[in-house]
């Protein structure tokens, strides 16, 4: 029987993910990564000068 | 950039995944002297002294025994799955301290020139805002360039004498996880360091590799380059937003679509990349096997020394295990291959500033050229190899608008959650076969998730501009 | 302010004595803006300060620094003078708190040569050293012409040409919108500082409109505003502020090639309230009347001999 | 009828060494005009281009030399020549106030070594009210020298040559009367221009005539205030009963002048400037008034026979006249707030000093040239 | 592990020189705008806590720019703050553990310290569809931030993000990307705006509550005003320049290359509040800021400005300083009248009255003796 193992949050890293695992024998078998956040600069940058646009994009992270 | 990504590269190690592999408590078992003259055997790093170690050691005692322990109290001291002799987990521990230190001193790098970090400020669609004037006392003169180079000839040693060092050591005593987390082989980078200013000679070059086979390495040669822009697509099939696509970046769109958590359907806020309908590995390590196999000499060079560095210490500990580039296909390869590209990447960086002083010397002090946006409809992508892999950034521009803009970033690829095949990502396909020894503390898996160092957010620093025409880096790094 | 006209004909009614012929002073000239003629608008609304103005005409026109006090730090003028040609001076009201409003608030204004339709220094100069260019209309100033009577700065209505006083070979000095530039196919050097568009060179019936249009602008709306000339291209995207309705320089003593916009009432930025004829046309008027191909002299003249000759027999 | 004689004398008198002193004081401050600068020596500025060098040494000065018209007008144009014993000392005043003016400008004008442009025909400005009034003035000055050359000729017993002279002389006369009418009402002309800069009080279209008028009855006025004097201090003929005859047309004059004065101020609506208290409503007020006592002292007939009458008489219209072209140029004169203006005191000194040269030189010519009739 | 061990921290301390410790304090000092006499103050704030404060760190919508600035910081550095000045309980990106023992490590810390801890919230909360544009442990952020808070001594929210919506909350902010003291209304929250900002001025306030047991004072958006209490404008090292009128009109022209002011290229200096040019980033020495870099400030520290007012267009300077430079509108001038020209007039009056008088008298005499 395969064990279900869900790590939310991830730590240790930048932003929010989340990892679910199935785990049998001490071995993982299957396994799920899923981003946990969403900002929307891609609709924010919509219409804007492309001149700028790096000031948003640089933002996307911080790392 | 060389400056952020060694930076990036440092801090990863040492402060975000090392703590995976190091068990701190473990290190105040440990004997200073022995511990030194164990570091003194692997390098000739002068802070390796016993008394750097006792410090070292003294400092955590204190630390522990305060009973505040803060953010090492959810820590998984003590795991099963923590191999290291309390030695070398006091070595690294005085080394993690060091790092706090050397990573600032690269990183000062990043703020003469980006004015501040993170989120740099220098940069112009364009050029970059660095005045260049040795005769000026308002801009990149003497004083700057050289605080600059003190900074990089520092940073060197350290990376050369003990990042390289610490990585050996540990890869060697977790030999075993050569043969965890490769996951997805299929390896994207780009390019990077242009030489010229069309961006179609780099000093670090990029490609792709299919299936693990060093062998079908294609480059990508210049910012233009076809066989790139053809092959990225973005899948939305297992992610939160409307519909259920798979097209390429000029072509998307980006309407949010939040439904509940379902593995079957949509799960993550990540969309699928693929490159030639299949997903692909990005990061450092896919950067040094891309320039290992095409031939770039200073990756050869480090990356066999490193494996001989690790073969080294496992023959030191007695194991007949050895290690070949084969070994890089893993949890611990990536970590490797980062250490590897950092090395890498301080050789760049030592050029670069050495190609900047003689472009000055030149009298060539341009470092903008104005942009235009035509009129009508223009499409463009950029790319750069990130800390964290390549990232390209497609854009749309109308009449001087932006229409579309869309960020392939590093943790889009890996992160990724299934694509439109339902084939797994990086993250997900790295981590089958992978031993979890207690579902209650699964720290293998952090391991070989940590070892892609996620960033969800993602890192992006440079933009691209209209007509497929990439922002000149040279002659500010 | 029409009293020009009517107060001189009423003086003419009771000026018999003069002996004027009358139909000659019935119609004061009225003087029309060239069709080539260049200018500036100033808009205060979009002036910030900066001085930069400033500072491009002192470069432009070679002018050193003029300090004020003992400390001799800054570059401060207090008005115009030989030195200074260009000038942003501040109206503060109250609190001084809110941008363009006249009560508790502040505004920027410039002051330079106005370049009259009519000038009045160019009437006013006895050695023609004030002219009016025939095509592009700037009042400009020759030195080799200039006798240093100064009846220039008595009959400018804004205060604009200034005297070397302390210079024993001493000029007239004044802005003549920069026409060594002009003529080297550059912009005024205050146009060209100007970082916000609120100095504007072009062409005086294209500055005209504009400044008609941004009268007609909404408050608070945004529009785009040209930086420079008004076909630079170069456009500031800003709210439009406020404005007082009225384009000072339009009709003002018979119209400027310099405009001003502004949301202070222009009285209190210290530009006169000034009647829309000119005082030029009244003086030329009186002078032409009398001695329009000196008739009238010499008319006079031979009554006189006559008069004189007849008392010289009467004596003997 | 008698001859004019010089009256004979020691030059170097006290009062003659007196403004001597005055001169040389002046012409110390005009060395450093010339040297420095009129920023140097003057208060004048930016705002207030011009001072008591132009309105006291010209506008006003020449006013002073309008004796000479004035009198002509009366002998010429009216054919009363029993006024012409008048003519010669006030051609005399004429001839200082005139060419001292002219002094006072080449003082006064900052690009003085190029004076001459407004006798070059390509920098002539026909509009230019000034050049009017400079070539006017300055003709005149020509004119007044030639006028008054037969008294240097009998001086020098040239007789044949002052008997050609005085075959042309009618031009002389005839251009002495036309030019001041031209260049005094010009004067006001001149004024026109400064428009809104000037107080309403004094800013009109009528400035050309309200300056003719108050010229001719200051020359009047200052005929009799010299006549009053030399026959005091020298025993000369006694004019008295040409004066008293001759300041019977003050209060006409006057009248007419006050009348247009007050009527044009009046229908422009601007009267109530006059009594609001402030300096130029004063002014306005005390300029007048100085006017209306003579015209009432004068009107009486007795009065015009009192010699001390008259000479008070004349002083109160000379500073009528004074104080107007004063209140015309500078005091009713606002080129905006904040600016201010009052004569330096080394300024002063240096229209003493021309003033002094007046004296000294009327002095030297009372005494050396046949000018007064004997007693 | 929780062994108690009270001597150790006196210990630890005393390895560092004092002279260096009182080096820091005073730096902390400067940088809070306070006067170097209570550095002093500052140290036996820090030596001698009764237990190092704890401190809860949550990430909402963000990028971890503000975390890393802090691992730039230098005085001090991020492992003096967190193994000798403060105990950070929870941390995302530096926490040890992961997934359960995270959570558990941050309830604990939260039943624990219940009333005493210092929050710290980094990124913005997105407030559409119930928040699910940032769920953490399968919980809204949201949710989970207005929890903590409730419990919590202080809030202190960091970056712009988190002060007020960032980069995300640029329109057409499809998240719904809010700030903490909007989410948190009625409760104070220090914020320390900035994309990243300034460690130092998140440092200095941490420690400035530490040791005077209270917070700095704010501005009206809930600033500190030590660190935004004057216009970047004000401060700016090429402050002269703008005042000169000399602009740099492009990258890398010689106005550029000359250091000169860089309004017209959209710097928002003047309509934006922090101190950059005085404390500068990084501890490189001279120019290490935006400005100094020769980029204009887009105004990150500024919800008005930031991410709204193009980069390049330029702002509307409101704020003029120093009033004084500008000339009025009115100034007197010219010169009036003076002790001398009195004496010379009234000479002249006097000699010309007197004259006057005395010919008139003679006059008389004359008459009457006729």
């Amino acid at each position: 029987m395969s064990k279900k193992i869900v790590i939310d949050p991830i730590t240790r890293i930048e932003g929010h993910l989340k990892i679910e695992c199935e785990v049998d024998n001490g071995k993982v078998v299957n396994a799920w990564s899923s981003g946990q956040m969403w900002r929307g600069i891609e609709v924010i940058l919509q219409g804007r000068d492309p001149r700028e646009a790096w000031i948003f994009t640089q933002r996307i992270c911080g790392v | 950039m060389g400056a952020h990504g060694i930076h990036d590269h440092i801090v990863h190690f040492y402060h975000l995944c090392a703590l995976d592999w190091v068990d701190i408590v473990s290190a105040l078992k440990a004997d200073p002297k022995a511990a030194a003259s164990l570091a003194e055997k692997l390098s000739t790093w002068p802070k390796n002294s016993r008394h750097e170690m006792k410090a070292a050691q003294d400092r955590l005692k204190t630390f522990v025994n305060s009973g505040q322990l803060g953010i090492f109290a959810s820590g998984y001291w003590g795991h099963k799955a923590m191999k290291l002799p309390p030695e070398v987990n006091l070595l690294a521990a005085t080394h993690y301290l060091q790092a706090l230190d050397y990573q600032q001193r690269i990183n000062k790098v990043v703020a003469i020139l980006g004015s501040k970090t993170p989120h740099i400020q220098n940069l112009a669609v364009g050029g970059v805002a660095n005045p260049i004037n040795p005769d000026s006392q308002s801009a990149m003169n003497m004083e700057r360039l050289y605080y600059v180079k003190t900074l990089i000839d520092e940073i060197g040693d350290f990376i050369k004498n003990v990042y390289m060092i610490d990585v050996a050591a540990v890869g060697a005593i977790y030999a075993d996880w050569t043969t965890y987390g490769a996951g997805v082989t299929n390896y994207l980078c780009v390019p990077d360091m242009p030489l010229d200013t069309a961006g179609t000679k780099f000093e670090l070059p990029g490609g792709y590799i299919a299936n693990g086979d060093v062998s079908s390495f294609k480059a990508i040669t210049s910012f233009k380059d076809d066989y790139f822009k053809e092959n990225v697509k973005e899948s939305i099939k297992h992610s939160w937003y409307k519909g259920d696509w798979n097209r390429h970046p000029w072509e998307e769109e980006t309407v949010p679509n939040i439904t509940e958590y379902d593995r079957k359907r949509k799960y993550s806020w990540i969309k699928a990349p693929t490159f030639k309908g299949k997903p692909a590995q990005v990061g450092p390590l896919a950067n040094v096997l891309c320039m290992f196999a095409a031939g770039h000499k200073p990756t050869v060079k480090y990356t066999t020394g490193m494996l001989d560095t690790v073969n080294a210490v496992l023959s030191m500990l007695g194991s007949s295990t050895r290690v070949s580039v084969q070994s890089l296909h893993s949890t611990i390869g990536r970590i490797a291959g980062r250490a590897i590209r950092c090395a890498v990447l301080h050789d760049s960086l030592v050029s670069q500033w050495q190609a900047l002083i003689d472009n000055i010397g030149k009298g060539d002090y341009a470092t903008y050229n104005e942009p235009v946006f035509p009129k009508g409809e223009q499409m463009g992508f950029g790319f750069h190899e990130a800390p964290r892999g390549m990232l390209s950034h497609w854009v749309v521009i109308q009449d001087g608008k932006i229409k579309n803009y869309q960020c392939v970033v590093p943790s889009t690829w890996n992160a990724a959650p299934r694509n439109s095949e339902d084939a797994k990502g990086p993250y997900e396909a790295a981590l089958i076969g992978n031993p979890v020894s207690d579902p209650e503390k699964p720290l293998e898996i952090l391991r070989t998730i940590h070892s892609f160092d996620p960033c969800l957010a993602c890192a992006i620093h440079m933009v691209d501009t209209n007509n497929k025409k990439e922002i000149v880096k040279v002659r500010a790094f | 302010m029409e009293i020009k006209r009517r107060d001189f004909l009423k003086g003419i009614a009771g000026g018999a004595a003069l002996a004027l012929a009358q139909p000659a002073l019935a119609l004061a000239r009225e003087k029309s803006r060239l069709p080539d003629a260049v200018g500036i608008l100033y808009d205060a609304t979009l002036c910030i300060g900066c001085k930069a103005c400033m500072v491009g005409c002192r470069k432009a026109n070679n002018l050193p620094a003029e300090t004020i006090g003992p400390q001799k730090l800054w570059d401060n003028p207090i008005d115009l003078s030989a030195r200074t040609l260009n000038i942003i001076k501040k109206y503060v009201s109250g609190t001084g708190e809110y941008k363009d409003r006249e009560i508790n608030g502040f505004s920027f204004i410039k002051r330079h040569c106005m370049h009259c339709v009519d000038p009045a220094c160019v009437s006013a100069c006895p050695a023609s050293a004030m002219t009016k260019d025939k095509k592009i209309g700037i009042v400009s100033y020759n030195k080799d012409a200039c006798i240093g009577c100064r009846y220039c700065q008595v009959a400018c209505p804004f205060n604009i040409p200034k005297f070397e006083w302390d210079n024993p070979f001493p000029q007239i000095v004044k802005c003549q919108l920069c026409n060594h530039l002009l003529a080297k196919g550059e912009l005024p050097g205050c146009c060209d500082a100007c970082p916000t568009g609120a100095s504007l060179f072009g062409p005086a019936a294209a500055l005209l409109e504009e400044a008609k249009r941004r009268q007609k602008m909404q408050p608070g709306s945004y529009y785009d505003f040209p930086v420079s000339t008004i076909t630079s291209g170069k456009i500031q995207y800003q709210q439009a502020a406020q404005y007082i309705p009225r384009i000072y320089g339009e009709n003002e003593v018979g119209g400027a090639q310099v405009l001003m916009l502004a949301g202070v009432p222009f009285e209190k930025l210290g530009l006169p309230d000034l009647p829309s004829g000119s005082y030029v046309a009244l003086a030329e008027n009186i002078q032409h009347t009398l001695y329009k191909g000196m008739i009238l002299p010499i008319v006079a003249f031979g009554g006189l001999i006559f008069l004189v000759k007849r008392s010289d027999k009467n004596k003997e | 009828m008698k001859k004019e004689q010089p009256l004979g004398g020691k030059i170097f008198t006290p009062t003659f060494l007196f403004f001597l002193l005055l001169l040389i004081i002046s012409l110390f401050f005009l060395a450093k005009r010339f040297m420095y600068g009129l920023g140097a020596v003057t208060n004048l500025s930016d705002g207030y281009p011009w001072g008591i060098w132009i309105v006291f040494d010209v506008v006003i000065g020449t006013a002073f030399g309008c004796g000479g018209y004035a009198i002509a007008i009366m002998v010429y144009l009216f054919n009363k020549g029993e006024y012409h014993p008048l003519i010669r000392p006030a051609l005399m005043t004429s001839l200082f106030g005139y060419s001292l003016a002219g002094l006072a400008v080449f003082f006064d004008v900052g690009r003085y070594w190029q004076i001459y442009n407004i006798f070059l025909p390509w920098y002539l400005n026909p509009n230019s009210v000034m050049l009017e009034v400079a070539l006017c003035i300055g003709a005149y000055v020509v004119v007044l020298w030639i006028e008054f050359t037969p008294a240097f000729l009998e001086k020098l017993g040239a007789d044949s040559a002052k008997k050609s002279l005085e075959k042309i002389m009618f031009i002389f006369v005839a251009l002495g009367i036309l030019l001041p009418t031209m260049h005094q009402s010009s004067l006001g002309t001149m004024m026109v221009v400064a428009g809104s800069k000037l107080s309403p009080l004094w800013w009109t279209g009528l400035l050309p005539l309200l300056f003719l008028i108050s010229c001719i009855f200051m020359g009047y006025a200052i005929v009799i205030f010299e006549a009053s004097i030399t026959a005091q201090r020298y025993k000369i003929a006694d004019e008295s009963r040409i004066l008293s005859k001759l300041s019977g047309i003050f209060p006409w004059m006057i009248g007419i002048y006050l009348i247009i004065r007050f009527a044009d101020v009046a229908i422009r609506g601007h009267l109530g400037l006059a009594f609001r208290g402030d300096l130029m409503g004063n002014m306005f007020l005390l300029e007048n008034l100085l006017l209306l006592i003579p015209m009432g002292i004068l009107f009486m007939p007795a009065n015009r026979n009192n010699a001390r009458m008259l000479f008070l008489s004349a002083i109160s219209i000379i500073l009528a006249g004074t104080l107007y072209r004063f209140n015309c140029y500078l005091i009713g004169f606002d080129p905006g707030v904040g600016w201010k203006y009052f004569p330096a005191a080394g300024e002063i000194l240096v229209t003493v000093g021309i003033v002094s040269i007046e004296i000294m030189a009327f002095l030297w010519f009372i005494k050396r040239l046949p000018i007064y009739h004997r007693a | 592990m929780k062994k108690q061990n009270h001597f150790a921290l006196d210990e630890k301390l005393s390895e560092i020189s004092r002279r260096d410790f009182m080096k820091f304090c005073g730096i902390m000092a400067v940088s809070m705008g306070l006067p170097i006499g209570v550095a002093p103050q500052i140290a036996e704030a820090i030596t001698n806590p009764k237990r190092r404060p704890p401190v809860i760190w949550l990430h909402g919508q963000e990028c971890t720019g503000c975390t890393e600035s802090l691992l730039r910081a230098s005085h001090p550095s991020l492992e003096h703050l967190i193994f000798d000045l403060i105990s950070l309980d929870y941390h995302e990106t530096l926490n040890a553990g992961a997934g359960h023992q995270a959570e558990a490590a941050l309830h604990n810390s939260i039943k624990e310290n219940a009333g005493k801890f210092i929050l710290v919230v980094e990124g913005s909360t997105p407030l559409k569809e119930g928040g699910k544009y940032c769920m953490i442990g399968g919980r809204p952020f949201v949710d989970i931030v207005k929890e903590t808070a409730a419990k919590a001594a202080a809030v202190i929210a960091i970056g712009s993000c988190a002060s007020w919506g960032g980069v995300q909350s640029s329109p057409p902010n499809p998240t719904g990307a809010t700030g903490l003291p909007e989410v948190l209304k009625g409760t104070t929250v220090v914020t320390i705006p900035g994309c990243p900002p300034n460690p130092y001025n998140f440092l200095s306030t941490v420690l400035y509550f530490l040791t005077f047991g209270k917070l700095p004072a704010l501005d009206d958006k809930a600033r500190p005003k030590f660190a935004y209490g004057r216009l970047i404008h004000e401060n700016c090292e090429r402050r002269p320049h703008f005042d000169a009128g000399r602009f740099a009109e492009k990258f890398g022209d010689e106005g550029h290359r000359q250091g000169y002011c860089l309004y017209k290229l959209g710097c928002k200096g003047p309509i934006t509040n922090a101190n950059c040019p005085s404390i500068l980033f990084c501890d490189v020495g001279a120019g290490a800021w935006p400005v100094g870099t020769g980029h204009p400030c887009f105004g990150c520290t500024e919800q008005a400005v930031g991410f709204k007012i193009p980069l390049h267009t330029q702002a509307e300077v409101s704020q003029i300083t120093p009033d004084a430079a500008h000339a009025p509108i009115e100034t007197e001038q010219g010169k009036g009248l003076s002790a001398g020209a009195a004496g010379v007039l009234g000479g002249i009056a006097g000699v010309a009255i007197g004259a006057g008088a005395v010919i008139a008298k003679q006059l008389g005499q004359s008459e009457e003796g006729e």
